[in-house]
C-alpha cells in the first residue's frame, strides 16, 4: 500500500513536469501570431472603461477625465467598483445567486449537532467581542458605502459583516437566530431583481443605472452604484453568515 | 427593446420568491417554480417568430457589447430554451405525484440549475458562461447528493471536485486568452486575427475542459454513472437532459462559431475537431460497451447517455451540413428520450423494489404503460425508423462520411454504437416482457403519465413527421455554419 | 519589488506544499488560511486592492473557519486523523 | 520581469494543487488543495492585468488620453473577486456535501 502510494506520487510528479513543460513550450513559442500580454492596456476593453467612454461612438471623443467634473456615464471613481456594478454587473448578479445557491444547499444538507462540546468563552472575550463586533460592523458599512471610491466593496464589506458574526458564534452559546438571515437574504435578491426591472422599464435594459451619476469623486454620486453594493453587502453578509451559523451549530 | 432577457429572469424570480412562499404553504415551492417554466415556455414561443426572422443580441446594462455582457437570441438558442424549460416542467410534474414534499431550498435550488443551464446557453459572454457554469455545478452538486442511496454525497463529491477543477482551469484559459485579446466577448473571438497555434492549442484545450466534462465525454465521465445512479429519479433525467444538451450546444457554439477558420483560433481549427472527433468515438465506444455490462437500470441509462452525448461531439467536429442536422436532431431526441427513459426506470425501480434490470423480469407484462413507455424510449434513442433517433443518426453517419479520412472512423464508431444499444436495449425490453415474475398491477398517477404521453407524442412525432422542426434545423445549422453572418456581425 | 515578489511566492509555495504533506489536517487548515492571507499580500503588490480585501476577508478568514468547523464535526462524530 | 515573477508563482500554486487533487486521498485534503490551485489561478488572472509601474485603478487626478497612462488593468481584478466569491460558495457546499458523507459512512476515512 505504501509504496503504492510512493508510486502514484511520482508518476503524478512527472505528469505534472510534463504539464509545465507543455506550457512553458507552448508559452514561448516564436512562431508568428498573438500570444500572452499581446494586448496592451490600449488594445484592451478596460482602457475605455478607465475614460468612460463605452457608449460613446467615437472612442477618442473623450481626451481626458476630471475629477469633480460630472456627466460622466459611470460615476465611480474606482474604476474596478465600475467594472464590477456597472459594465458587468450582471456576472455579480450571477454571483450572488451563486451564494444563495451556496446557501440554502448548505441548509438544505446540514443538519445539527448531535454532540455538543459546550465550551463558553471566558468573561474577557465575551466582554471584547461585543465592542470588537460593532467596531468591524462600523467599518463594513464604511467599506460598502464608499466601494465606488475606495477599494473594497460590497463583497468584501459582507464577509467583514459575516466575520463579525463568527466572533459571535465563537464567544457566545446563543445566537442570532437563523431566520433572520433566511429571509434577509432572497429579501436583498428581489431588491436587486427591482433595481434591474425598474432599469429595464425606465432606460430599456436590464440593469440599466436610472440615477444621475454625481460628480466623480464626491460621496453621494456614481448613480446606482451605491445602492446596488449596499443590496449586494446585505446579501453576502446574510449568506455568508447563514452559511457560517450551519457549519458552527 | 431588451425585454428578452425576462426570459432568464423568470426562475430567478421563484427562486427569491421561495424562502417567504414556504412561510405560508409547504406546496408553494414546487406551483411557483412550475408556473415559472410554464412562463418561461410561452414568452420562448411568443418571442419565437420574430427572432426566426432575425436574430438578437439583448445587451445588459446598456452597454455595447464587446465592453458590456450580451445574451444571443437566435433560433439555435432559443429553441433549445423552449426544450429545456419544457423538460423542467415535465421534470415537475412528475415530481408533483411521485415524491413526498420535500424542503422549499430543493426547489430553490432547481430553479437556480434550470437558470444556468438556460443561461449556459443564451450568454454571449465566456466569463458569464463561466459563472454560469459554476452555479450550475453548485446546484447540481447539491441535488445529487440528496439522493435516494447512501452513496449519493460520495458521488456528488466526485462531480464536484472534477467540475471545479476543471473550471477553475477554463478561468486560467480565459484569463490567458484575454491578455492576448483583450476581450472577454465570444462574438469578438469569432473574428480576431489568429492567435499563435500553441497558444491557441493550450487555451483552446483549458477553456473546453469542463465543457467536455459536463457532456460526459471520455477521459472527464467517471463521475457520471454514479452519480446518475445516486441521485434522485426526477433529478437524474433533468441533470442527464437539460444540463447535457446545455453543454451540446455550448460546445458546437465552441467549435463552430468561435473557433472557427476566421476566427483568432484559426490556426488550429482542425486540430480540435479532430480531438473532439478522437474523444467522441471513444466515448461511444466505452459508453456503451460499459452499458452493455451494466446490471443496475438506471447506470445503463447513464452509459447510454454518454454514448450518445459521444456521438453528438462526433456530428459536431464533423461540421458539415448533415452532421449537424444529425447531431442536433439527436440533441432533441437524446433529450426528450432519456427524459422518458428516466421517468419510466423510476417508476419501475420503485414499483418493484430492485434497481437491477435482470430481476425486473416480466414486469412490462403487468404494468403495460411503464414497460411501453420504455421500450418506445429505448426504440427511439436507438433509432428504429419511425422514431425521432432513426433521422439523426442516418443524417450523422451519412454526414460524418462525407469528409473522409479519419472521419470514416467515427462514422464507424457510431454504426458500432448504435448496434450495441440496440443489442442491450432489446434485451432489457425483450426481459421487461417475458414470461415470468409475479408483479401486482399498479395504479398510475396523473404526474407518471402525464410527462410520459407528452414526451412519447413527441418522440413519435418528431420520428414520423420530422418536416415539423425542419425550419428550426435549417436555421440553426445556417447559424452555426455562418458565425459570421448570423453571430458576430448581429452582435459586434 | 521583484525580490519582494520571490520571497512572498517561496513563502506561498513552501506554504501550499506543507498544506498537501501535512499530517495533521488542522495544521493544514491553518497552513492554508496563512497561504491565502500571503496571496492577499500578493495581490497588494499587484495594485489589486479590491481583490485583496476581499481574499483577506473571504479566502482567508471565511473559508479557513469553514474549514476548521468541519474538522470539528468529523472529530465530534468520530473521525480519526491518523486514518 | 515582474509580470514574469507574479506569473511563476501562480503556476507553482497551480501545479501544487493539482498534485494535491490528483494524489490526495482524504476529502479535506483535496478541498485544501482545490482551495490551492484556485489561488494560484487567481493570482495568475491578476498577473494578466499588471503592468510594471503602474498604480491601482482607482481616479485621484486628472488623467488624459495623451502619453503613459500609470494604471493597472482593472478587469482580471474584477474576475478575480468574482471568482474569490465563487470558490467560497463551492468550498461551503463541498463541506457540507462531505459532512453529510461521513454521517452516512462513519467509519471511512476516505472519499
Amino acid at each position: 500500500m505504501k509504496r503504492n502510494e510512493l508510486l502514484i506520487n511520482i508518476f503524478t510528479i512527472i505528469l505534472i513536469i510534463l504539464i509545465a513543460a507543455i506550457v512553458y513550450l507552448a508559452l514561448t513559442d516564436s512562431r508568428k501570431g498573438l500570444t500572452l500580454f499581446s494586448a496592451r492596456l490600449e488594445d484592451r476593453v478596460s482602457y475605455r472603461y478607465l475614460f468612460k467612454c463605452v457608449s460613446e461612438t467615437d472612442a477618442l471623443k473623450q481626451r481626458s477625465v476630471r475629477i469633480g467634473q460630472s456627466g460622466y456615464e459611470n460615476g465611480a471613481a474606482n474604476i474596478v467598483t465600475a467594472v464590477i456594478v456597472d459594465y458587468r454587473l450582471f456576472d455579480t448578479f450571477c454571483e450572488v445567486l451563486i451564494l444563495f445557491a451556496a446557501s440554502a444547499g448548505v441548509t438544505l444538507l446540514m443538519e445539527k449537532r448531535k454532540k455538543r462540546i459546550k465550551k463558553e468563552a471566558g468573561i474577557i472575550v465575551q466582554t471584547a467581542v461585543p465592542m470588537i463586533m460593532l467596531f468591524t460592523i462600523v467599518v463594513a458599512f464604511y467599506i460598502i458605502l464608499h466601494g465606488h471610491l475606495s477599494p473594497g466593496g460590497g463583497f468584501s464589506g459582507g464577509a467583514l459583516i459575516a466575520s463579525a458574526f463568527i466572533l459571535q458564534f465563537i464567544a457566545f452559546e446563543k445566537k442570532l437566530s437563523k431566520r433572520w438571515f433566511a429571509l434577509l437574504e432572497p429579501l436583498a435578491g428581489l431588491g436587486l431583481l427591482a433595481f434591474g426591472l425598474s432599469g429595464l422599464y425606465l432606460r430599456g435594459s436590464f440593469f440599466a443605472n436610472f440615477l444621475p451619476t454625481g460628480s466623480l469623486g464626491a460621496t453621494i454620486s456614481a448613480g446606482g452604484i451605491m445602492i446596488v453594493y449596499a443590496l449586494i453587502g446585505i446579501k453576502v453578509a446574510s449568506g455568508l453568515s447563514s452559511i457560517s451559523a450551519d457549519f458552527s451549530g | 427593446m431588451n425585454r428578452e432577457v425576462i426570459l432568464l429572469l423568470f426562475p430567478v424570480m421563484a427562486g427569491f420568491c421561495i424562502p417567504f412562499g414556504i412561510k405560508v404553504s409547504s406546496k408553494f415551492g414546487r406551483v411557483i417554480s412550475l408556473t415559472s417554466y410554464l412562463a418561461g415556455i410561452i414568452y420562448g414561443i411568443i418571442h419565437l417568430p420574430g427572432v426566426m426572422v432575425k436574430s438578437r443580441n439583448v445587451i445588459i446594462g446598456n452597454w455595447i457589447p464587446p465592453f458590456g455582457i450580451n445574451l444571443f437570441f437566435s433560433p439555435f438558442t432559443l429553441g433549445i430554451v423552449i426544450l429545456i424549460y419544457g423538460i423542467a416542467s415535465l421534470v415537475l410534474l412528475f415530481d408533483l405525484y411521485n415524491t413526498e414534499s420535500r424542503r422549499g431550498q430543493y426547489y430553490l435550488l432547481y430553479s437556480l440549475f434550470v437558470v444556468s443551464s438556460v443561461g449556459m446557453v443564451l450568454t454571449g459572454d465566456i466569463f458569464n458562461l463561466f459563472v454560469f457554469l459554476e452555479m450550475g455545478v453548485i446546484a447540481s452538486s447539491a441535488l445529487i447528493a440528496l439522493g435516494e442511496n447512501t452513496s449519493g454525497p460520495e458521488r456528488s463529491l466526485r462531480y464536484l471536485i472534477q467540475a471545479q477543477g476543471t473550471s477553475l482551469l477554463m478561468l486560467g484559459g480565459i484569463a490567458l486568452l484575454y491578455s492576448a485579446v483583450g476581450a472577454l466577448n465570444m462574438a469578438v473571438f469569432s473574428r480576431f486575427e489568429a492567435l499563435k497555434p500553441s497558444f491557441a492549442l493550450l487555451t483552446a484545450v483549458l477553456i473546453l475542459l469542463p465543457v467536455l466534462m459536463q457532456i460526459k465525454l471520455y477521459p472527464l465521465n467517471t463521475w457520471a454513472g454514479g452519480a446518475f445512479n445516486s441521485a434522485l429519479t426526477s433529478f437524474s433525467a433533468s441533470f442527464c437532459c437539460i444540463w447535457a444538451t446545455a453543454g451540446g450546444v455550448v460546445l458546437a457554439r465552441f467549435v463552430l462559431t468561435i473557433m472557427n477558420n476566421e476566427s483568432a483560433f484559426s490556426s488550429v481549427t482542425e486540430k480540435i475537431r479532430m480531438l473532439i472527433l478522437v474523444l467522441g468515438s471513444l466515448t461511444i465506444l466505452i459508453g456503451e460497451a460499459a452499458a452493455l455490462r451494466e446490471k443496475k437500470l438506471k447506470r445503463v441509462l447513464a452509459f447510454s447517455s454518454i454514448g450518445q452525448m459521444g456521438m453528438i461531439a462526433v456530428g459536431i467536429s464533423a461540421a458539415g451540413f448533415a452532421s449537424l442536422k444529425g447531431a442536433l436532431i439527436l440533441l432533441l431526441s437524446h433529450a426528450m428520450a432519456m427524459a422518458l427513459l428516466f421517468f419510466t426506470a423510476g417508476f419501475l425501480i420503485r414499483k418493484s423494489g430492485t434497481d437491477q434490470w435482470r430481476k425486473m423480469k416480466g414486469i412490462g407484462r403487468k404494468l403495460y404503460f411503464p414497460g411501453g413507455f420504455f421500450a418506445v424510449g429505448a426504440v427511439a434513442l436507438v433509432g428504429f425508423p419511425m422514431f425521432s433517433g432513426f433521422w439523426g443518426k442516418i443524417e450523422l453517419i451519412r454526414g460524418v462520411m462525407a469528409p473522409g479520412g479519419i472521419y470514416i472512423a467515427g462514422a464507424a464508431a457510431i454504426l458500432i454504437g448504435t448496434i450495441i444499444e440496440g443489442v442491450y436495449f432489446t434485451r432489457i425490453v425483450l426481459s421487461f416482457f417475458q414470461h415470468g415474475g409475479d408483479w401486482n398491477k399498479a395504479s398510475y398517477n396523473p404526474g407518471f403519465m402525464l410527462p410520459s404521453v407528452i414526451l412519447c407524442a413527441a418522440v413519435i412525432l418528431t420520428g414520423v413527421y420530422p418536416a415539423l422542426i425542419d425550419f428550426w434545423l435549417l436555421s440553426s445549422i445556417y447559424e452555426l455554419l455562418n458565425p459570421k453572418d448570423f453571430y458576430a456581425d448581429i452582435i459586434l | 519589488m521583484t525580490v519582494w515578489i520571490i520571497v512572498l511566492g517561496l513563502i506561498m509555495f513552501a506554504g501550499s506544499v506543507v498544506v498537501i504533506f501535512q499530517k495533521s489536517i488542522k495544521n493544514a487548515v491553518i497552513t492554508f488560511g496563512a497561504v491565502s492571507l500571503v496571496s492577499a499580500l500578493m495581490f497588494i503588490l499587484m495594485k489589486a486592492y479590491d481583490a485583496a480585501l476581499a481574499e483577506a476577508s473571504i479566502g482567508s478568514v471565511l473559508t479557513t473557519a469553514i474549514f476548521f468547523w468541519t474538522v470539528r464535526r468529523l472529530e465530534e462524530n468520530g473521525f480519526n486523523e491518523k486514518k | 520581469m515582474e509580470t514574469f515573477s507574479f506569473s511563476i508563482c501562480a503556476f507553482s500554486l497551480i501545479l501544487v494543487g493539482i498534485f494535491g487533487v490528483l494524489t490526495r486521498k482524504d476529502i479535506i485534503r483535496i478541498l485544501l488543495a482545490l482551495n490551492i490551485l484556485e489561488t494560484g489561478i487567481n493570482m495568475l488572472v491578476a498577473a494578466v492585468g499588471y503592468f510594471k509601474g503602474s498604480s491601482a485603478p482607482i481616479l485621484t487626478s486628472n488623467i488624459t488620453r495623451d502619453g503613459f497612462l500609470p494604471f493597472v488593468d482593472p478587469l482580471p481584478q474584477a474576475l478575480v473577486l468574482a471568482s474569490i466569491v465563487i470558490g467560497a460558495g463551492t468550498t461551503a457546499m463541498a463541506l457540507a456535501i462531505t459532512l453529510k458523507h461521513y454521517r452516512t459512512h462513519k467509519t471511512e476515512g476516505k472519499a
